[in-house]
């Protein structure tokens, strides 16, 4: 417990999540302050790429033989996931179907800034994961949008039509930027493995935190102007952004014990079970669904679960990892 | 000045219409497909404009990019235009989007 | 085709007005205040536009950005445009701005 | 309402002409130079527009940029605007680009 | 005076330096030489960022007992630069009030790039600078935007009415991006300290004099694009923008002497004391006073002020603090 | 022969190759990823100024003696090149006068970018070239263009009129950017020497693999993207695209040994030599020439010539040196 207390402020005085705190207040008093779209873009291909090169590179080192097993279970997951997040959007919080199917898809996926955020929590604290996390992560990404559509055409909501939109939606689901960036880089780190790492190591390595930080910063900005925009939520859709992220955890330590990960690894499940999509998922539900409300989706995902899972869920699933396995 | 309603070739400076379309950005490329199946040409594209309307402020740069807008112009025959803009109230009603018509002059006919 | 002097309201496809403005990017929150206050219902930006007028060229990217330009465009009741037109002598007079006025038709009056 | 072939003044609001040019980035400065020349006083450069036309896509990033559009927009009076766009056929047929004119009202004939 | 030669050789001879002159040169000659407007916000977010982290740092690692009242000066004589100011530009160089109570205010405020050059300047001379001039830096931006609007009002230019136009300008004043950054900078270097910032110096730290020859590149090209562009400008006029920051400094170095500042903080209020705003203050005049004409005040103090401080003022202000202290 | 095979083997496995490799894999699935213009544009300011300093910085350690004859004989090389090319594009490819001069330009000229992998390549082995060839490239970039506009005025091409216009093409042409970045760094790098250098060597010198990843990953996509949207080119012009830079590679083997290059030296000289220009020649061509058709000369210098060179090109020039100075 005093365990939980000291990673919980360790947390919250680390530069990324003050960062991060910096964001949100500017954006709170309506400060001007604005990271511009390129720089935020670019930061984010850096952050992919640079997690997906790491996860290789610890790939190559070995310890990658239990990697396929894991990351079917992981895919499995996110298939599974958004239909218990479903159940709870309409029976407790009461959303139309659509857009309880799409907020449901949102939840069985992942977030890639959430995760880079708890690795470098974790790797801090001297439990790092195994590379193959990465891809874990990168094979949970489309599953739930999946689900989220079958969902929704279940409910008799056709999804989109047009052979064009149709073939959109797809590459976008599949090839999308974030899963070219992580797989591409997982392969490329696992290729060249330490030796070539090494010639990329001040860049992918060294600036990893401080590049982290920038980022956090805009996530800060975007997060709470999302939510200052949002249309008012009702409490029962405020109180599912929070409960799932910690349902969603507890089946990730379940999961990753089962799978023997390592405890930053167990650690490290978890939080990808129990962060939301905010980019390929949105994208992806705005063409496929378009009668679901974005700024409800959007909300809860980017809003809501990501600040609590930033702030306070990474130290308590890394404790509760570290109370497992103890 | 020719008339509006001559139909494609009238003599010079030529009438044709100017579609624009403001629409967010995840259906740019469908509205696109949607335009050459109709018989318009060519068309440019704004992109990363924001604003607002029923639905609201856009514009805001969120990562998703769901809340983006962009501007399409279009120009072709006047019947063309017209039927693009009477097909877009039911095409284009689960999305964010207007459009809207006006008269312009060109020196090559065959172009749009 | 419906008489654009007739008013708000004459039978598809409707007659609007659409409102340009160029303006610097300092004052562009308060001319959107001002088209809002004036009726207009919705409005899109352009921004980052360069341009030169009476007042020198514009948007070389200075740090402080007093040199940027942005386009607003805006689809209202013609009688709301020229209100916004006329006004706009008085009200843009110390700022780096143009606006002029032109003819749309749109499918969706109750939109505009 | 004034009569657009009126000429220059006529009682407020008076009658312009919008000349649009959609071109690629690599002669927009002489573009400009020519609207000048031809008595234009005044443009506007939405800079980086993609597209399509006769000449296939374009708006790709390519790093050398000669698949990049922009738009210029010019107010001018109604006869300038015809000049133009008359004289633009043979100017910029080797170039990727289109013109055309619509008529808007402005404020301050002065301006323009 | 011969180490005043050697330290103004030395700083023309630094890379950053060079590469503000390589951009001056590109703009004089109008190469097509063009640093993307992102890439330029985000190089300025940086280096706002990082000196705040640093500051403080600096400040979490004690001395900072003197900061408050080093602060309350500061912010004192940006209060009442302007009237001095004004009088110049009224008297010797015949502007009309309004402009003259304009370009007032930009004299009165600082330039954060200029700051954060002459701070590595004098790093790199063994003359570090205490951390709180940061937290002085960031409360002498705004109070002269207020004597320069109370400057106009009194020479009878009512400035901005609306409601909307009166909250944007307050905002643009109080909570602009740069005084976010440097403001959230300093307060999380203070809190995570010399541990927290190992973590992110391979950033914040070692890349600082890289990314700031870049943004000199850029600032060169900026300042003398506005010089090329500007309107002739009175000799007089012109006189005032290199005799101001010759007097700031000397105020300066006064009340940085008095304050009991370092040799390095010494010189480095002097710097921040002869600089002038070309960010926030002509953002906030041109909403506030809109008849005051823009070419002027962005030529004064970009395309004057700026360069003469980084190539000459600079070292000169140096050399004088280190002759006072001597 | 095995040491060509094992030094074309540790190109393609290196970490910025492999990234081209993703780039161009990502636009061939039509993936969405996109690296924002402006990131794309500060990466190239970034290379070329970093790669100017670095051969400045090399050539104020020693060693110039001989770099005046080097930059004449590169200019001269640069001259002479299109003519050869154009040869082969009237007889074999059978293109008409205007594409010929067009292409042919490219050709002579050379890709900042090629040089840039071309050079870390050979450092990672062991085989650094003199500083000068940073030079040596600068001064190849311009003489190609005029030798292009010659030969299309010789064939009856009219080269562009207005005043404006001609205006515009020569500075287009003597100042553009990487001209002004590559000279500029060179000039700075070789005043402040190597003391001045370890103040940005983090940013100039230890992110330059990283950030060239980053680069080339853009890289990957532009060229393939342009492949795709390419018409349809006969085999003989394709053929040209892979024949010219061997031919281009032979003679710079000849020159730089007859210059007395380094091994290294020799190696990237013939890189320049087989590299085509695809920034700066494109857009003179464009403003000079507007008859020629630009989707060729794109195509062939970025779509072909430039991943040629990256994958395969410069392990075998580099074997070639190696083999002719054994
Ligand atoms: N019918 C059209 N409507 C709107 N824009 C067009 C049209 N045709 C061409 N354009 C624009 O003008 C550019 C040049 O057209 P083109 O010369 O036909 O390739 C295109 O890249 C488009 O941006
Ligand atoms: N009256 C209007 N004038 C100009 N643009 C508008 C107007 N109404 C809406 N828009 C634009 O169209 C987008 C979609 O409008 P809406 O569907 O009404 O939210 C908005 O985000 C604006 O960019
Ligand atoms: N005749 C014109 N046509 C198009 N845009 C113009 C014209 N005159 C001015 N502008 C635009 O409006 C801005 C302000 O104009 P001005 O107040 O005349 O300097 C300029 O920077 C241009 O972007
Ligand atoms: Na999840
Ligand atoms: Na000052
Ligand atoms: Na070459």
């Amino acid at each position: 417990m005093s365990d939980m207390l000291s990673l919980a402020l360790a947390n919250l005085a680390s530069p990324m999540v003050l960062c991060f705190a910096l964001g949100a207040l500017a954006a709170w008093v309506r400060s001007d302050l604005d990271i511009p779209d390129a720089i935020a873009k670019g930061l984010a291909i850096y952050l992919m790429l640079a997690i997906g090169v790491k996860g290789g590179v610890a790939m190559a080192e070995g310890g990658g033989a239990r990697a396929a097993v894991a990351i079917l279970v992981a895919g499995a997951l996110s298939f599974a996931m958004p239909v218990l997040a479903y159940g709870l959007l309409r029976f407790f919080a009461r959303l139309e179907p659509v857009d309880a199917a799409a907020v449901a898809a949102h939840f069985g996926s992942v977030s890639v800034v959430t995760f880079v955020t708890a690795s470098e929590f974790l790797a801090a604290r001297g439990l790092p994961a195994e590379g193959y996390l990465v891809a874990m992560m990168a094979v949970m990404e489309t599953p739930a949008i999946v689900t989220g559509l079958l969902l929704a055409r279940r409910a008799g909501y056709a999804t989109q039509r047009s052979r064009e939109g149709a073939r959109h939606l797809w590459r976008e689901v599949l090839v999308n930027g974030s899963i070219v960036l992580l797989v591409g880089g997982f392969v490329i780190g696992w290729m060249v493995g330490a030796p070539g790492y090494a010639k990329v190591k001040p860049f992918m390595g060294d600036l990893f935190n401080g590049l982290l930080c920038l980022f956090l910063l805009d996530m800060g900005l975007v997060a709470m102007r999302q939510l200052r925009a949002a249309p008012v939520l009702s409490p029962a859709t405020l109180a599912f952004a929070i409960v799932q992220p910690l349902i969603g955890a507890a089946i990730g330590l379940a999961a990753g014990s089962a799978l023997g990960l390592s405890t930053g690894g167990v650690a490290l499940f978890a939080t990808l079970c129990a962060s939301a999509s905010y980019i390929a998922v949105p994208a992806a539900m705005r063409l496929a669904l378009p009668k679901a409300n974005p700024a409800l989706y959007v909300t809860l995902s980017l809003g809501v679960t990501f600040p609590f899972n930033v702030a306070f869920g990474i130290p308590f699933y890394a404790a509760l990892a570290v109370a497992l396995r103890a | 000045m020719t008339d509006p309603a001559a139909g494609p070739e009238s003599g010079p400076p030529w009438m044709r219409s100017k579609i624009e379309i403001v629409c967010e950005r995840a259906i740019v490329e469908e509205v696109v497909a949607w335009l050459r199946e109709r018989g318009v040409r060519g068309h440019t594209i704004v992109p990363h404009v924001s604003g607002a309307g029923r639905q609201g402020r856009r514009g805001a740069d969120d990562a998703s990019r769901v809340f983006e807008n962009a501007l399409i112009i279009a120009i072709a025959p006047r019947a063309i235009a017209r039927a693009v803009l009477a097909e877009s109230v039911e095409r284009l009603r689960d999305f964010t989007a207007i459009v809207y018509l006006s008269d312009v002059e060109v020196a090559r006919p065959d172009h749009f």
